[in-house]
């Protein structure tokens, strides 16, 4: 798929971050293509994160660049690369707790991103953000009907919470997604439930890169994988090349059996 | 060892844990199994004692009212109105989701505020322990633990709890945001952790499969409610089960 | 504990739930229900300067709605906006001298110092502020308890707009009656314009800041503008109340930036109910008159002031208004479990 | 029917206590006399004080305000008499009386000479105000005075100036300093301390090494005894000569310092607050102050709030009523002899005429701290005794 | 060299007076708005016990640390208790509690001038030129023992890590058996103490007064927040950046800009380094 686009979307030169001593990335280069699926994998600790928040700004880079569509981003504010159009979940969850589930969305509805694009879906009917929030979580799989949107959402389990997360991205229209670690916390069957949807928002043109540990719903949906591993970008590849790599498994998996692990997967 | 009978948890006026009744025996591992907001927090609250805590501060607040009812034993004593403190001191240690480390001390001394119950050979014993159950800590003892990684506080956050010489260990999804090594590694450590120092172990998860191995007993939530029990095998041979929590058919 | 068998339980009363949506409109009862509150304390405060005994507790109602004024700013930024403020002395000093220098130098009639000192104040109140936006918690909370120390310490050693003798010479308002009028009027707007501005999107993005501003920060929203905002929006109120204060005395000096002007609102919000913007109000119009009431003590009325707020804090710890709010939408029974 | 004193005063200090002392000593006296006569019928003194907290740090001068008006509105007080204290508080107040149209007479703490200047810049607006006690200006011509009998008698002309860090007495050490040097003395240096200081060693040592002979103190802040001890400890020669040294007016001064305030100079500003015979009224004054409340008159404003109350007596009695307009234009007529000397006000300004003669008008007084006592040893015509040097000064 | 001396016994003075808040909201994350008059009343007790009922001075002082210590076990376990957490409650009643202290003490005749207590050792050294007196330098030894006591205690031995972690996360300390309102108690006593002990070391060297119960109040905050909050090394360095940045100013521009430019100190830090110099609270909160 990546062939046929000669720009990257999104595209990280020699990414370094050090946080006082501790080398969280170190000379990462990668390439992500419009329409793409990418997973990133990696140990705990390999700098998943750090990726996720030096591509949107939350933290400044020890050294590098980033790119998206061209256009130097490096060192801009969350907000307006945001503005841009690339978003990103939260791997420890920060919903507005205090706020009722759909008005969660009311407020990335609320932004000058949404107000351009007319939010998600939106076509510029901008009308009636409380409308089109309780779409979108339907969209994401909240019960249109029951009361479940309307509760506060400190008392929603992690569930329900872990999908608002990418409701809120969502609702801004954006051309990249990036999620971290949607799927933890997700029983079986919600899982399940997601990863359809994943593959809608694919359809719709977004680009999404997705930071899992469940490898099993990951490379069901994504094209390309990047293994990080102690900061450094291990390899990249289909989902099969890069279970197939030596490395890889060594890293990962450590000496374990790659079928037993799997069962954890 | 640790008996609930009729657990009941009202959060305000919405029922949380519904006549729920669970035993653990010695040197066993319960498993607790459940969708999201089955209540598998709630109970695990509930068996800490920490549901009194919440409970008490809501009530400064003048929040919701939390009512919480049912008998309550650990080692034929009855806990239900003892202090979470003292229950941890009398060996029920949990170890909360959503990891909850004291952000600004290092690794290690959230390892040592662990220890505070422990004698100081304990604390050194348990210490070696953890760092060899999670060999990637040691070259993080000085790190903060609010700066480490999802998965890295996921592991100090079990070792913190191990720290505490647990004679029952409440593990509330334990393997939320680990990699599949090391989830793998901990759930053999636990089965590990449960042979050699008979502690008697009680674990949530919303996805059974990589626990399932190693429970002895499980229950499944569903809406506050028990809706069944069983030995591991009596759950395995059970269909239902099998398609929801195992994720296979 | 083990044996109960009962529960309290807390329901909404019927009569809340019809109300709220179109249903209100179809009865009195309901209409009432909804009116009712409102009504008491807009008709409350307008009728308290003729209630009051003589000119000098109508005097101590208008300090009363000063007080309040400030208190409701502060409700609003600390629990709409999550920017816990502990300097309301700024704004009222840096109202009170904008008012005061406007009037005594340039000879400005209080119609328009209020309004300027509000508009102007609440501008330099945000700029000074505007760096200590990204603090958070405790740390903003006490870099404001600073500001108005500093601002008075300035003043004392460059030795500008009077030095420590103040500004004299100020106009009062025209009558007892404009003066009252116009607080209760002004405070009136405020209460209800603030909780008008808190349902709407922008009250609402406050809010979220407050939850949780770094999910706000990836939603596309630049947090700083909307703190800004809210800053200038309570600033602009205190300075109101400051400009009014300083009419009032027809004084200005820099005890207006005194520690008291910062905690005694505070204390109102926190006996009133925090974050109800009602209750502040309520909690100035208990503690400036007992405040009053305890004059004849001498030196003892602080060490009793101090007593009471104790007490008022510890018997209700979420605050008056909190609690009237409860009782007043639900019921609470006994129910067997 | 009683008349009734309001008198705002911070009353947890001492320029507080002091005045509501003086003053309730004095309606005693005039009530057990009879009273007031107010044309035919005689009315008796009632007193109000409220505590304005004034002088207290934090407390926004608003709360004194509010006193004035409590007691105007509230107490229905025909007259204000002692403060409020702090001299920004009775600024601020001035407007308050203007709009009551209550005569207030300032008996206590406020010295800046902002007060009366005001009252001349506006007097239609601030006629009701009046100063029954010397201002900062004339305490300083009393010190000049002084300085000039140590230069003739003991041959020092070196002053060092010593102020803390509050506007008025900045202000006030910088006029002393101008007026020094032109009155030939050489100012050797000026040190400003903030307030809370507490220690001045260096500062004494600088005073030892350039060689000064008198240090001139300007604060009102506790620590002060701190800087006579470690001028005590440090020997220096040089003669501490305080104006404003609060600490050094209060007869609990010498246990404070351990005694090693002595030879402290202190200006107390009005006569009868340290005991001397400036008329024949002084020390009945005194004794009369030291038997009702078992202690000394304490601090700068005792003799002055007593003698308050008995101008206004006078004023009333002559005005024959105690509507507000008439007061004033009885009390700008007073002329009587009183416990410090003959009390008149200046009619445009309002402030009490000084004199260092206490036939003229009213004295001001200068102690020094001699062996655990108090002396009044300025001015000449009521002084008690004469200036000592410490030992270690006596050539 | 009269800057370094200076500037180090006024930072350490400072950083004395911030110890004890520094040491409660530490640990029990209550900010002890009355610590104020906690350190006027060991002041007051203290002259009492010397004064009138004529014990010793070491004696005296170590009656009115117990006191004091006694104090604040009482304050937190009666009232401060009630409000645990809701931090602007907690403001209110505990700088409502030191307001009824500071003003009983007055009402109780504690006013006026002449109250002192005695220094522990006359004379006077000279330190390169510049004289010291002995007070002093036991001052800054004291001070600086007892941060590095501090320290140690907190990082290193059961109950001060206990304290430690209580005050970042209660709940999670519950569950690992710290009772943490035995623990806050303990904090809010040895907090009332340290203010004691500030107060012995300090008020000798001026007088009693209670409204230098306010300035204490308000330079001890100010030291713990710019060192960020609940580090003691922090509080300690930040004493010294405002004590040296006060000495400076009185000595090169002129003392009435002392408190401006403490002040301004304070602000300036904060918006360079928005959680204090040792504190990290931001950057963990910021943490995503
Ligand atoms: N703000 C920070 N300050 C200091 N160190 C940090 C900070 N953020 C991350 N680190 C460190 O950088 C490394 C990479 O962290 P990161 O969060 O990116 O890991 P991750 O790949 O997301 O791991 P996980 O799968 O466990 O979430 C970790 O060792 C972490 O401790
Ligand atoms: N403080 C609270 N107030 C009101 N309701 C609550 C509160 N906490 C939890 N609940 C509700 O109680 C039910 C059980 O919640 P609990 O957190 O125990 O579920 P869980 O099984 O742990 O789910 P998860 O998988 O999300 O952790 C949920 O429906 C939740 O919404
Ligand atoms: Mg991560
Ligand atoms: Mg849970």
């Amino acid at each position: 798929m990546n062939t046929n686009q000669d720009q990257p979307i999104l595209r990280m030169e020699n990414v370094s971050k050090v946080f006082g001593g501790v080398t969280a990335l170190r000379e990462v280069n990668l390439d992500v293509f419009q329409g793409d699926v990418l997973g990133i994998i990696g140990p705990n600790g390999s700098g998943k994160t750090t990726i996720v928040n030096s591509i949107t700004g939350f933290i400044s880079l020890t050294s590098g660049r980033i790119y998206f569509k061209g256009k130097n981003i490096t060192g801009k504010k969350p907000h307006k690369i945001a503005d841009m159009g690339v978003t990103r979940t939260f791997q420890i969850m920060r919903p507005y707790y205090s706020l009722p589930a759909y008005k969660n969305l009311v407020i990335p509805l609320f932004s000058p991103r949404a107000k351009r694009t007319g939010g998600w879906r939106g076509g510029g009917r901008l009308g009636d953000r409380k409308t089109i929030a309780i779409d979108i979580l339907e969209e994401i799989g909240f019960e249109r009907d029951s009361y479940i949107p309307f509760k506060t959402t400190s008392t929603l389990p992690t569930g329900y919470l872990k999908r608002l997360e990418l409701a809120r991205c969502l609702a801004l229209q954006p051309e990249v997604i990036i999620c971290d670690e949607i799927f933890s916390g997700l029983s079986m069957s919600e899982i399940a439930s997601m990863v359809p949807l994943i593959e809608r928002i694919q359809d719709d043109g977004i680009t999404i890169v997705m930071i899992e540990h469940r490898l099993r719903e990951l490379f069901q949906v994504a094209n390309r994988v990047m293994v990080l591993n102690f900061g450094e970008k291990l390899v990249e590849g289909t989902p099969d090349e890069v279970m197939a790599n030596e490395q890889v498994k060594e890293a990962y998996f450590g000496s374990e059996k790659i079928e037993e692990v799997m069962t954890y997967a | 060892m640790l008996e609930a009978t009729d657990l009941m948890v009202f959060y305000e006026n919405m029922l949380a844990l519904n006549n729920i009744s669970i035993s653990c025996r010695d040197n066993q591992i319960v498993g607790v199994f459940g969708a999201n907001s089955a209540g598998k927090s709630t109970l695990m609250y509930s068996l800490s004692g920490i549901m009194l805590d919440i409970r008490k501060k809501e009530k400064m607040a003048g929040g919701e009212r939390i009512t919480l009812t049912g008998q309550l034993t650990f080692q034929g004593k009855d806990i239900m109105d003892m202090k979470p403190s003292d229950r941890a001191r009398a060996g029920i240690v949990l170890c909360p989701e959503r990891r909850r480390l004291f952000k600004e001390s290092s690794v290690m001394e959230n390892l040592r505020i662990g220890g505070y119950l422990a004698t100081k050979a304990q604390a050194r014993e348990s210490l070696d322990y953890v760092m060899t159950l999670f060999p990637a800590l040691q070259k993080m003892t000085k790190r903060l633990a609010g700066f480490l990684s999802g998965g890295e506080q996921q592991m100090v956050a079990i070792g913190r709890a191990l720290m505490a010489q647990p004679k029952i260990l409440l593990l509330d999804e334990p393997l939320m945001g680990l990699s599949p090594l090391m989830q793998a590694t901990l759930i053999r450590a636990v089965k590990k952790i449960q042979e050699q120092s008979d502690i008697s172990i009680i674990v949530s998860e919303q996805y059974a499969r990589p626990v399932f191995p190693i429970v002895d007993y499980a229950y499944i939530l569903e809406n506050g409610a028990a809706v069944m029990e069983g030995t591991r095998e009596e759950l395995m041979d059970n269909p239902d089960v099998k398609s929801a929590y195992f994720g296979m058919s | 504990m083990s044996s109960q068998t009962r529960r309290k339980e807390r329901i909404d009363r019927g009569i809340k739930v019809r109300s709220e949506g179109l249903y209100a409109l179809m009865s009195w009862r309901e209409m009432a229900y909804l009116i009712l509150p409102r009504f008491m304390l807009i008709a409350g405060l307008l009728c308290l300067p003729f209630l009051m005994p003589g000119m000098y507790w109508q005097r101590v109602i208008s300090i009363v709605c000063i007080y309040a004024i400030v208190a409701i700013s502060f409700d609003f930024l600390a629990h709409y906006v999550g920017l816990v403020c502990l300097g309301g002395a700024f704004f009222i000093g840096t109202g009170g001298y904008i008012a005061g220098i406007f009037n005594a130098y340039f000879g400005m009639p209080p119609v328009l110092t209020i309004p300027l000192a509000a508009i102007a104040g609440g501008a330099f109140c945000t700029l000074l502020l505007l760096p200590c936006l990204p603090l958070r918690g405790v740390y903003f909370a006490i870099v404001t308890l600073m500001y108005p120390l500093f601002m008075a310490r300035i003043i004392e050693a460059f030795d500008i707009f009077g030095g420590t003798d103040g500004i004299l010479g100020i106009d009062s308002f025209p009558s007892a009656f404009v003066e009252q009028y116009f607080v209760v009027g002004i405070l009136l707007v405020f209460v209800f314009g603030l909780r008008r501005l808190v349902t709407t999107d922008m009250g609402l993005i406050f809010t979220a800041v407050m939850d949780n501003d770094q999910a706000v920060r990836a939603s596309g929203i630049n947090i700083t503008y909307y703190k800004a905002m809210a800053v200038f929006i309570a600033s602009a109120m205190g300075c109101l109340a400051g400009a009014c204060l300083t009419h009032i005395y027809m004084w200005s000096g820099i005890s207006q930036f005194a520690l008291d002007f910062s905690i005694l609102p505070i204390a109102a919000t926190v006996i009133g109910g925090a974050g109800t913007l009602v209750g502040p109000v309520i909690g100035c119009l208990i503690l400036v008159p007992v405040s009053e009431l305890l004059r004849d003590f001498g030196t003892l009325r602080i060490v009793f002031y101090a007593t009471i707020l104790v007490a008022f804090i510890l018997f209700r710890s979420d605050g008056i208004m909190a609690f009237a709010k409860r009782k007043y939408e639900q019921i609470e029974r006994w129910t067997q479990i | 029917k009683p008349i009734i004193l309001g008198a705002p005063l911070s009353t947890a200090y001492l320029y507080g206590w002091d005045a509501e002392r003086g003053i309730r000593l004095a309606v005693d006296e005039i009530n057990a006399k009879g009273g007031v006569a107010v044309g035919s019928e005689k009315r008796p003194f009632a007193v109000e004080v409220i505590d304005t907290r004034d002088l207290e740090p934090g407390v926004p001068v608003s709360e004194a305000l509010m006193a004035v008006e409590r007691l105007i509105l509230n107490k229905k007080a025909d007259f204000i008499v002692g403060g409020p204290n702090r001299s920004e508080a009775a600024l601020a107040a001035l407007s308050l009386l203007s709009k009551h149209k209550k005569v207030s007479i300032v008996t206590s703490g406020v010295l800046t000479p902002k007060y009366h200047q005001t009252v001349e810049a506006n007097y239609d607006k601030f006629k009701y105000a009046f100063r029954i006690h010397g201002e900062a200006v004339n305490l300083i011509g009393e010190i000049i005075a002084n300085f000039a009998d140590l230069k003739e008698k003991y041959g020092l002309t070196k002053v060092f100036i010593m102020a803390q860090d509050v506007s008025h007495a900045r202000g006030a050490a910088e006029v002393m300093g101008k007026v020094a040097a032109s009155k030939g003395f050489e100012v050797t240096g000026t040190e400003i301390f903030p307030t809370g200081a507490t220690d001045f060693s260096m500062a004494l040592l600088k005073v030892k090494s350039t060689g000064s002979e008198i240090i001139n103190i300007w604060m009102d802040m506790p620590e002060s005894a701190i800087l006579l001890k470690q001028w005590y400890d440090l020997k220096i020669p040089a003669l501490p000569f305080g104006s404003t040294l609060a600490a050094a007016e209060q007869p609990g001064f010498w246990d404070a310092t351990e005694g090693k305030g002595e030879y402290t100079l202190c200006n107390v500003v009005n006569a009868g607050n340290a005991p001397s015979e400036a008329t024949p009224w002084t020390m009945k004054f005194y004794d009369a102050y030291t038997e009702k409340w078992g202690v000394e008159p304490e601090g700068l404003g005792s003799s002055s709030s007593y003698m308050a109350v008995y101008a206004l007596k006078d004023a009333i009695e002559r005005a024959g009523t105690i509507d507000s307009d008439k007061v004033v234009t009885a009390l700008e007529q007073i002329d009587m002899v009183g416990v410090y000397g003959r009390l008149r006000f200046d009619p445009k300004t309002h402030q009490v005429i000084p004199s260092t003669d206490p036939k003229e008008g009213a004295v001001g007084s200068i102690l020094q701290w001699q062996d655990g006592k108090r002396v009044v040893v300025y001015p000449k015509s009521i002084a008690m005794g004469e200036i000592l040097l410490p030992p270690w000064m006596e050539k | 060299m009269e800057i370094l001396v200076y500037g180090t016994i006024n930072s350490v003075s400072l950083a004395l007076m911030g110890l004890g808040f520094a040491m409660v909201y530490g640990i029990s994350r209550v900010p002890n708005f009355a610590h104020g008059a906690l350190y006027i009343i060991c002041g007051f007790v203290t002259w009492t016990i010397l004064q009138k009922l004529g014990l010793p001075y070491v004696v005296a002082i170590f009656l009115s640390l117990a006191v004091n210590g006694i104090l604040g076990i009482l304050m937190y376990r009666f009232i401060l208790i009630r409000v645990r957490g809701m931090n602007i409650s907690e403001i209110i009643s505990s700088y409502a509690i030191g307001l009824a202290i500071l003003e009983g003490l007055r009402y109780g005749g504690f006013r006026g001038m002449t109250y002192t207590l005695p220094v522990f050792m006359e004379g006077m050294v000279f330190i390169g030129g510049v004289p010291v007196d002995y007070h002093r330098i036991i001052m800054v030894i004291v001070g600086i023992l007892l941060v590095g006591g501090l320290w140690l205690f907190t990082h290193y031995t059961r109950l001060g890590l206990a304290l430690q972690g209580m005050a970042q996360d209660e709940r999670a300390a519950l569950m690992l058996g710290i009772d943490s309102d035995f623990m806050a108690m303990l904090a809010m006593g040895f907090g009332a103490v340290l203010a004691g002990v500030a107060a012995t070391m300090i008020l000798p060297l001026g007088n009693i007064v209670v409204e230098s119960g306010y300035h204490v109040l308000i330079m001890s905050i100010a030291v713990c927040i710019v060192g960020g909050l609940g580090s003691w090394i922090g509080a300690f360095f930040a004493a010294f950046i405002i004590g040296f940045a006060q000495i400076l100013t009185v000595v090169f521009i002129g003392s009435h800009f002392q408190m401006v430019v403490a002040l301004l100190a304070i602000i300036l830090t904060l918006i360079l380094k928005p959680s204090g110099l040792f504190g990290q609270q931001k950057e963990l909160e910021d943490r995503v």
